[in-house]
């Protein structure tokens, strides 16, 4: 019996390797299971190797290993590569006769040619969804109602049918006892959202009451706008795909000076060509929410691959100085609390917030409790009075008031309305007064204490007691908190303080939240861009690095390796 | 226009004519109040209009990018009327893939086009539409590329509103303006300015003898007829293309209604209760 | 074109035909070798032709800067052949603005554009020459805007050599190539191509049944008779529009004595002496 | 007698302020001053106010004063502005009757009207110049020699007439001897340059055998790609004016991926649209030179003004991870030798070099000692050897040899190269490997320990005996070090360490050059961005700011006047 396991499917573009994780997630989260699923895919349509590793565990689910418990091999093709990442021990199946002769002795012969006929044989995924439930020891009928559910559309036919291949899969497992890796039940089942980060930012911004999305496709970014998409028409969202991410975000900047709740989304290079215009959101004080899904640079990268490389780049985007505030999600439930609270400090503050996601969070699916909407979020702090009986130009920029100054939504009342790009004076007019524009300047940057006290401290996990305090941001969260659960299971000494909001934050509490142990922080970069933001900005050296930049994230058998490698002299 | 001590064109710039008649043509012929339309510019002199307009909601943007700006104000708020002034180097060198899509998007806004064929603000370099041989300090053999025309681009790229005019004929300018802003859909006004700063070849009298009326037989909604015009080496003024569209505001399934995002969003609710159905 | 192992794009796509054919024009027809030659892609499924060639000097640049790129190479080094070949999205959406100024720069560089109406690589939005209507995962309502034509604009923008071919048509679409490459200024090759994995409609058959070539009277010095062909609904294939022109490298100050900047850079030397008469 | 003047020249844009600003500089240089001409001018073709600061030193000209000593107002519609920023006790003129009442007592008269004739009043700054020299116990001589070289060409005619206009200046100001602010005679009389930044940097390219450039006009970066092309015939340069700073950039990379020496210049907002461009040169290792000419920002900021606010964009910009250098010449002098290293740096180790130079170090025009070609940076790097008899792919990213692999030019010999823009192999294809990957990501940031060993280290002036040291970088070098000596004259404990290239450095080095005293960054910008680059890259913490951010360039009295509140107690 076992608390948590991890199972990998793996096949080529276009097989369906993540359709079928995604019903085994949502299978077990429907069990009371906690559910991580990763995925692994090429840049191409069709052919390559893809894999998705599930996480399957009666607490929650934050992290997979490298290696996986049982595999499933939907092409034969991919064995080598599965060879590469599995370790010795893995139940791995596939049909023998079509692996290569070097490669037989590792698998374990599922003959689907013969098990299955020509008909059945595309509903190969489904067959091993139901050998996972045999080998798991789990029900079946819970599969067979979401077969009901996904395909009753199609007709009663293809429900029989896919029920058909689920069962011949469960009843050729049931009798493999010795393969048989036996699951813990769940305390209790709980409901339970099953979400990828992309959808939870996708939803968090609708439950914040977004209006208009414009992006250009970017893998891993479009998930996003394909969220928001299918949801338009239902929540009322202008969702446009435009020529280029400069029109994207000058989109997004019109409509939201107009009014709108407008955001954008995009991985690396899209955001490094929307830079000028975030400079633009900055000094017109337009509030913008920009959401990075990033993925490894430089350039093009590794487009379907994840990073946390991009994080200075959106400390630092666009020309001269303003404020701006950069949320940092570790899993689902924080992006959809991200995806809200993005609105929130935008308008509030009249600001660029930058949602810095990766294809990580943003592709992986995550179960997490119920999550909850934020009706605070949705204040508008909008200038809804005329100020005067006839229209009249009025200080959008004025510094009456600190540096956030009403705004009035041009055509809605007399208050004519100048939104400008140049240093202005209080009427968004251009002026090269001296005096007038530090004061300007003050405006924008004064920002930045206000919006600090409206960030959330990082998350401490057992740091007062220990002598060492691993340090992570974003979708790092799970697997470092994973590994320090188990460092401190085997008696060592180490603490864990998690940043899912980055910047602004007050300096003092940043020290003080990181105290004095020994830091060591993880990060997915190769030049450790989080350390030196603590040190830039907040004065905090960090003593150790983890870095890890190839594409993937920390496995959490990794990852606790290589700490306690440092933890233990 | 607001008192000259506070605009930084030029003595006798060509923008003067232009700002003057875009205020007589809302204010008295479309007896518009400012709170129903929005000024658009991106960076350059023309793109100063929405600054020196006596009193109008104004978006200023970024050099090159007052299409998208301008796209984005008339989702969110379909209900203003958009008006966008830029320049030639704005709008189809910087911007020049915007104008392509902006056309081709047909979102209900308005496009005067300042065609001076330099870049005035940044002191008389070659704009997109400068002809061949013209010498610049950074062109001094004369420039070689073909020029640009905003009229056969337009076409090309799909446009139902097309028109040009001259500032050098206030007139048929305000005409022009009245059409364009009265036209349903993208409309396209290319407005061939004088730059007496940096332009000096083509000045009002270069304008008056050199271009002309397109002939009364000229049938607007005939494409054929309309890019035969556009590709005359005579420079021809008027309405090339005129047929009525859809705009994209009203075929959008979210805008259909009529009701517009902004206000959508003034009467925004969401709770608990609701994210089920959301999830 | 490299064993299928390393190539990625999906079975029965149609940049196969395109590269054999790319790679058989030069070889065969043109006699090139690979020395000779530099093949620059954007980002996209057809951008990735410098990848799969045998062999070849290349550039792999920027989603949308494939054109930019190959300018400055051919700058740089106007004695290699510099073609490009890449998508409709990165050439007309991403890329538009750099289309049109290279159209108009007139450098020597021939330009292949792979016109399959979607975004291939990421997963079948609709480019800007997809047709109205066309359903996506974005566009569920159906495409609205009007789609772009690369011949159109290229027209618009003063190309002077423009064609169309189609890779259903494998031996024109060898014609055209040919052609293309021995024209003497900037050259565009507007291929159809198909994309069995996102658009199911325009297939190979489709093509075949939808296009034709031009009349044998068409006469490819017309500029007039090029517009109507390219703005005639019915597709035509063949070459739109063929005049003896300039090219920039060869009316460049600089250039024009045919020595390359960089072999100018490898002779380069500067010592004190020279430095009075820099400053 | 004085060792030192500073000398203003105001009127409408359009009006010739800055050449005459130039004639005087070249004349007090050519004279064996020291000489520095800082423009502040409006964003306007005509009109407006603009002026010209002129220190004229018998030692070297590093800053000028917010007022000056002697002013001469060309258009009468200025001098409000003038006496804005003019202290008492400047002799300033001006011609009363066409100035208003109010302002009439606070200018000396020149009866312009009645000593010029209607053709002659358009030589009002010759005329003015002439008066300065006569002010300044000047001979009049050199100035007819100046006068005959600039008119020259025009016919003596036009030369006799000048030559009338500037002696009848001479003639009215000789007589005010009470107003006589002789200068004493510099030791002895060297040859000189007298250039502004931005023509440095391009004379530095032309001398380090740049052949391509290509731009998109911005002030005030504009004037680099003016003087290269001016010269760009008689030196065989390509020099195009893009559609865009993206097509600029572009355009760049793929000539020096040919094997061009090549370049490009903008200002912020233009730099900001290069961002994913730069990411491009990063991992595919095409050496690029990248001017920034800042102007204040965000956005449209105030286009013809300085600052130094873009320090944070170009040390991050771009997406993913690479290494980059970047140089903040102090003055021009630097500046030509920026505009030779920069190149160097690019090509050896084939990454993107940064000259970040603003309008104040740009616009001005400063006397140097004569400059120096540096053969040294003439140096390509490339590999000119076929590898193999017959055409084929070769290695463009090897790993042999470290990170910095053999560059070949395509079609130079049988090594076919392939230039890209992913994770690649060394062979230049597509790589989704994990270990690859990481190699490759080695690769590109193991060059910042070697660039490091190339770059400078910073100047420093009386550090050891000093308790307060000030820390300043790029432009504000003359006016820091001015105040640091102002401030040691009267017994201050002070010295100056000066950066003019601030990454990447060791960071030992900088650390030692700092010392132990308290640090006081002097910068142009609101944030502090080179104390913070101090901090995050060099573990530097410096104790005190002094920033300056409307548009203008530290004055050295005023900074002396801040630094001296600060340092005495
Ligand atoms: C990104 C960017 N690039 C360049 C500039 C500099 N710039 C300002 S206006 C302008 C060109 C103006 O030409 P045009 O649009 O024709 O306007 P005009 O001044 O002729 O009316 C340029 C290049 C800028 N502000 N921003
Ligand atoms: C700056 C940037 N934006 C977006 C992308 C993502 N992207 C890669 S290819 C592509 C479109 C490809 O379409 P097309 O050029 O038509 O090529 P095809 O795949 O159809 O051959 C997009 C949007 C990118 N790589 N870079
Ligand atoms: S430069 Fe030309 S366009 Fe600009 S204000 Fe002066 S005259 Fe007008
Ligand atoms: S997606 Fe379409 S264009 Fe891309 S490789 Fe597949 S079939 Fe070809
Ligand atoms: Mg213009
Ligand atoms: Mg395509």
């Amino acid at each position: 019996m076992a608390n948590s396991l991890v199972v990998r499917f793996s096949g080529e573009q276009g097989q369906g390797v993540q359709s079928v994780a995604a019903i085994t997630a949502q299978y077990f989260a429907g069990r009371g299971y906690g559910v991580l699923a990763v995925n692994d895919y090429a840049s191409r349509i069709a052919g390559g190797y893809s894999y998705s590793q599930i996480r399957v565990s009666t607490g929650p689910a934050r992290s997979v290993t490298k290696g996986a418990d049982i595999a499933f091999a939907i092409s034969p093709a991919g064995i080598a590569s599965d060879l590469d990442t599995l370790q010795k021990g893995t139940a791995l199946f596939a049909e023998a006769a079509k692996v290569k002769a070097e490669h037989r002795p590792a698998v374990i012969n599922v003959p689907l040619s013969e098990l299955l006929d020509a008909q059945e044989r595309r509903g190969i995924n489904t067959f091993y969804v139901g050998m996972l439930l045999a080998l798991t020891n789990q029900p079946l009928d819970p599969l067979v109602e979401m077969l009901e559910k996904r395909f009753g559309k199609k007709g009663g036919d293809v429900v029989a049918a896919n029920v058909v291949i689920a069962r011949k899969g469960y009843d050729f497992a049931k009798p493999m006892t010795d393969l048989h890796q036996d699951l813990d039940v769940p305390r209790e089942v709980l409901p339970t959202v099953v979400k990828t980060g992309s959808q939870a930012i996708a939803l968090g911004a609708i439950a914040a009451g977004v209006t208009f999305h414009a992006g250009y496709p970017m893998a891993p970014s479009t998930a996003v706008m394909n969220t928001l998409a299918g949801l338009s028409k239902r929540y009322g969202i202008v969702v446009e795909q435009a020529e280029d991410e400069i029109a994207a975000i000058n989109l997004a900047i019109g409509a939201s000076s107009a009014g709108a709740r407008a955001m954008t989304a995009t991985s690396g290079g899209g955001l490094a060509l929307m830079s000028e215009a975030i400079s633009l959101a900055g000094v017109a004080e337009t509030p913008l929410v920009i959401v990075n899904v990033q993925r490894p640079g430089p350039a093009t990268g590794l487009p379907t691959k994840t990073a946390q490389g991009d994080l200075h780049m959106v400390q630092y985007i666009g020309h001269g100085e303003f404020t701006r505030a950069i949320l940092t999600p570790g899993n689902a439930a924080e992006a959809f609390v991200a995806g809200q609270k993005a609105f929130y400090l935008a308008e509030k503050y009249q600001i660029p917030v930058f949602i810095l996601s990766d294809q990580h969070l943003g592709d992986s699916l995550w179960s997490s409790d119920p999550w909850k909407v934020h009706p605070e979020y949705q204040e508008r702090f909008l200038k809804l009075e005329s100020t005067s009986a006839e229209p009249a130009v009025y200080p959008r920029y004025s510094l009456q008031e600190g540096c956030i100054s009403p705004r009035a939504i041009p055509g809605f009342t007399n208050d004519l309305t100048l939104t400008d790009s140049h240093t202005h004076d209080e009427f968004g007019h251009i002026t090269e007064d001296p005096v007038l524009s530090a004061a300007m300047v003050h405006k924008l940057i004064d920002k930045r204490g206000l919006v600090a006290s409206d960030m959330s401290l990082p998350e401490r996990f057992a740091v007062e007691d220990s002598t060492t305090v691993l340090v992570s941001f974003g979708s790092c969260r799970g697997v470092v908190r994973d590994a320090c659960e188990a460092l401190r299971a085997t008696g060592l000494s180490v603490g864990h303080v998690h940043f899912s909001e980055v910047y602004p934050l007050p300096e003092v509490a940043v020290r003080e939240a990181l105290g004095e142990a020994r830091l060591i922080t993880i990060e997915c970069n190769a030049t450790g861009q989080f350390a030196r933001l603590l040190r830039g900005e907040y004065g905090v050296k960090a003593d150790e690095h983890v870095l890890k930049y190839n594409g993937r994230p920390f496995y959490v058998d990794e990852l606790t390796a290589e700490l306690r490698g440092r933890l233990t002299p | 226009m607001k008192d000259l001590g506070s605009v930084t064109w030029c003595p006798g710039c060509g923008n003067f004519p232009i700002i003057k008649t875009a205020e007589a043509v809302l204010a008295e012929d479309l007896a518009l109040s400012p709170r129903d339309y929005i000024v658009v510019g991106g960076i350059g002199q023309a793109a100063k209009l929405p600054h020196y307009m006596t009193a109008c909601n104004g978006f200023s943007g970024l050099h090159g990018r007052a299409l998208p700006s301008a796209t984005g104000i008339k989702l969110a708020n379909h209900k203003l009327e958009v008006l966008v002034f830029s320049g030639d180097g704005d709008l189809l060198a910087e911007g020049g893939n915007h104008f392509l899509h902006a056309v081709r998007r047909n979102v209900g806004i308005n496009l005067f086009l300042h065609d001076n064929q330099v870049y005035g603000l940044t002191k008389g370099q070659a704009s997109p539409t400068a002809w061949q041989g013209m010498t610049t300090t950074i062109n001094y053999g004369g420039v070689t590329s073909t020029p640009l025309d905003a009229m056969q681009l337009a076409l090309a790229a799909g446009a139902k509103f097309a028109a040009r005019t001259t500032m050098a004929d206030m007139g048929h300018m305000r005409e022009m303006m009245v059409e364009a802003i009265s036209y349903d859909g993208f409309s396209l006004v290319q407005i061939l300015q004088t730059c007496p700063s940096f332009n000096k070849l083509r000045n009002i009298k270069w304008y008056r003898e050199n271009t002309s009326l397109l002939p009364e037989s000229h049938d607007e909604t005939d494409r054929d007829a309309a890019l035969r015009a556009a590709f005359d080496p005579a420079i021809k003024l008027g309405i090339f293309y005129r047929v009525p569209g859809v705009p994209y505001e009203k075929s959008h399934p979210v805008l259909q209604s009529g009701e517009t995002l902004v206000q959508r969003g003034l009467d925004f609710k969401f709770t608990n209760e609701d994210l089920p159905d959301l999830l």
